[in-house]
């Protein structure tokens, strides 16, 4: 190990595990392979390997972080385990990083330095080990209910609560009428219908028509008893009903020369006789 | 843990346990040669003059409010409610009916009358037992109370007005439906300028020669 | 009544309820003028060095156990369900981030919140919805509740353990990260009821219960 790294424990070799003896960061990184399921995504991976790399997260290379999280990736591949997408999108970021901290600095300002984004990723992983160790820190405190507790047995303040109806006597007197309104349909009787049926129609109209072998208008067919104009109304609408329903049957025709001319009927005639 | 010490945990156990706890309960908790009887007694002349006792129930202990503080905690509300649908058809029927017992009510309502319905205009105060019915079973009749005529600003119920006048006042809704029958039939409710066929057909299209 | 028997009846209140009582409460139940804020104080003052503490939470005040008793009490304890790391990291966070989004979140962790994550945290009572980011799509922002700080026994947030120094370190700068989740997280905050990262980070999986 210690030849592969300088001092400030970057690494200076290109290639510096591969045919070397596993060290305990190739055994690990082998278990991160085999783990990957225990990750939270590709930085996790990377405050893992930080932790591991050095005790102090402030001061961690991240070049040296860069390459050792390429070479994980570069192992899980040489396992052909798969690898999620945006495991590869953060080696291909950290390869793209690592290119530009070792060349030098363009002097085209729009993108941010190699130096900038290595201090982007090093606010990341500190951020999110501050939150990892402060959520821990929240847990190892006393908790209600586990380690400090409140009273067993409350006393209940007593509210004593007055309830106030708001009724007007308008809601009163509405509810009152609705509620005689349906008693009042509640008793109506049906009367038996007076109506002239289509029964009655197409009895009558059957029985006359084989009296009337020429053109006559339906109106001669209607009852002559009927004297209420309501019941005179249902006699044409069911007679008219009564006429196309036996014209349906082929025992009369029909005849209307046009739209509210009056209607001849006649009983049923041969084809031949009359087109 | 000093005497002290020993108090205090007294004390978060008796504050924090779910009902009173015994004296045998409190020694398996405490060292086994904690005087546990002297140091409650310490503890409850503490608590003496504050605004939370310790208290003797039975062979327990337990924290209690002061008893003087009692009439303090208690806090008086006033809830607005609006009453129910089935409530007010009840409290008219009774006001409009009285003496009317239960049974009469929900014959008139034509739905049987949940015994709630009465406890609710009861809680009220809105109505009162008047006497008993001189029929079999002797059934309970019901009147309005004085709270009533003074909450809907009556007189008496003299002063309700009846149904002819509830119908011109247009509290009364004509019923849709029915409209042919209903009215081809009701002579007694002569309403003439209704035109009780206009639903029935447009049977103008049908003519026939006249 | 004088302020001793304010005082005792403020007690009685307050070691009577389970729940934390708000000073607005209080003031219900104490006459217009009383000085409660002061009262509080000399309550709590009284107990300071007893079994029973009286804590702030928030606005709100309450009687507990002092937690130096807690492995001597052997109360009933209550069940409590384990929480993934996620949600741990996810409560952190938003403990010392506040009011923050969950796409700050998410910026924060690196990885897209499932759903199940701020439900959690929700259902605990322990966050609570603080308002919403003028910014697009005015995605809402979270804090944590009372019931946190009574759960945890901090006063405020500002007593969060090492809130300072962290502060101090920029490490609560609202400040992006490497911005690799920034595209999901911008979509995200349109929505509440998809969830399209289901597939990306099943970390329901990954449930860490120690």
């Amino acid at each position: 190990m210690a030849d592969t790294h300088t001092e400030n424990g970057e690494l200076t070799d290109s290639e510096p595990f591969e045919d070397a003896q596993p060290d305990y960061l190739g055994a690990m990184a082998d278990s991160l392979v085999l783990d990957l399921d225990g990750f939270e995504g590709p930085i996790d991976v990377l405050l893992m390997l930080a932790r591991t790399h050095k005790v102090d997260i402030t001061k961690i290379s991240i070049l040296a972080l860069a390459e050792q999280y390429l070479e994980f990736i570069r192992r899980a591949h040489a396992l052909r385990l798969e690898i999620a997408a945006d495991y590869l999108v953060m080696a291909a970021w950290l390869a793209y990083l690592k290119s530009r901290l070792l060349l030098p600095a363009s002097d085209e300002e729009d993108e941010p330095t190699g130096a900038e984004l290595a201090a982007r990723l090093a606010f990341q992983l500190q951020r999110l080990e501050a939150m990892r160790k402060a959520s821990e820190t929240l847990m190892q405190r006393p908790q209600l209910g586990q380690d400090f507790f409140a009273r067993g047995e409350p006393d209940p303040l007593i509210v004593d609560t007055t309830t106030v109806f708001n009724a007007t006597l308008y809601d009163l007197l509405t509810v009152y009428g609705q509620t005689r309104e349906r008693q009042g349909t509640s008793t109506l009787q049906i009367e038996p219908v007076t109506l002239y049926s289509m029964d009655d129609a197409m009895e009558r109209l059957g029985k006359l028509l084989g009296a009337t072998p020429d053109w006559t208008t339906l109106a001669q067919f209607l009852p002559e008893e009927v004297g209420d104009e309501l019941v005179m109304r249902s006699a044409i609408a069911s007679t008219f009903a009564a006429s196309l329903e036996l014209a349906r049957q082929g025992k009369l025709q029909l005849n209307q020369s046009q739209t509210f001319a009056p209607i001849y009927v006649r009983a049923r005639q041969d084809v031949s006789d009359d087109g | 843990m000093d005497r002290f010490e020993l108090i205090r945990l007294l004390e978060a156990i008796l504050f924090g346990a779910r009902e009173p706890v015994s004296e045998r309960d409190l020694a398996a908790r405490l060292p086994e040669d904690a005087d546990i009887p002297g140091m409650l007694e310490d503890l409850r002349g503490q608590y003496a003059n504050r605004g939370v006792h310790l208290v003797q129930v039975g062979t327990r202990w337990a924290f209690r409010t002061a008893p003087d503080l009692g009439p303090h905690l208690r806090l008086e509300k006033t809830v607005q409610r609006k009453m129910s649908r089935a409530a007010l058809e009840t409290l008219a029927i009774i006001a409009y009916h009285q003496p009317v017992t239960r049974a009469e009510i929900e014959e008139i309502r034509a739905v049987a009358t949940s015994r709630g319905t009465l406890d609710i205009l009861l809680e009220a105060g809105w109505i009162r037992p008047r006497g008993r019915r001189r029929t079999p079973g002797r059934p309970v009749t019901w009147g309005v109370s004085d709270e009533f005529l003074d909450h809907f600003g009556l007189e008496s119920v003299k002063m309700l007005p009846g149904i002819d006048e509830l119908k011109a006042a247009g509290l009364l809704d004509r019923r849709p439906g029915l409209g042919l029958l209903a009215a081809h039939g009701a002579e007694d409710e002569a309403e003439p300028e209704d035109e009780p066929y206009e639903a029935v057909e447009p049977d103008e299209a049908i003519t026939l020669d006249e």
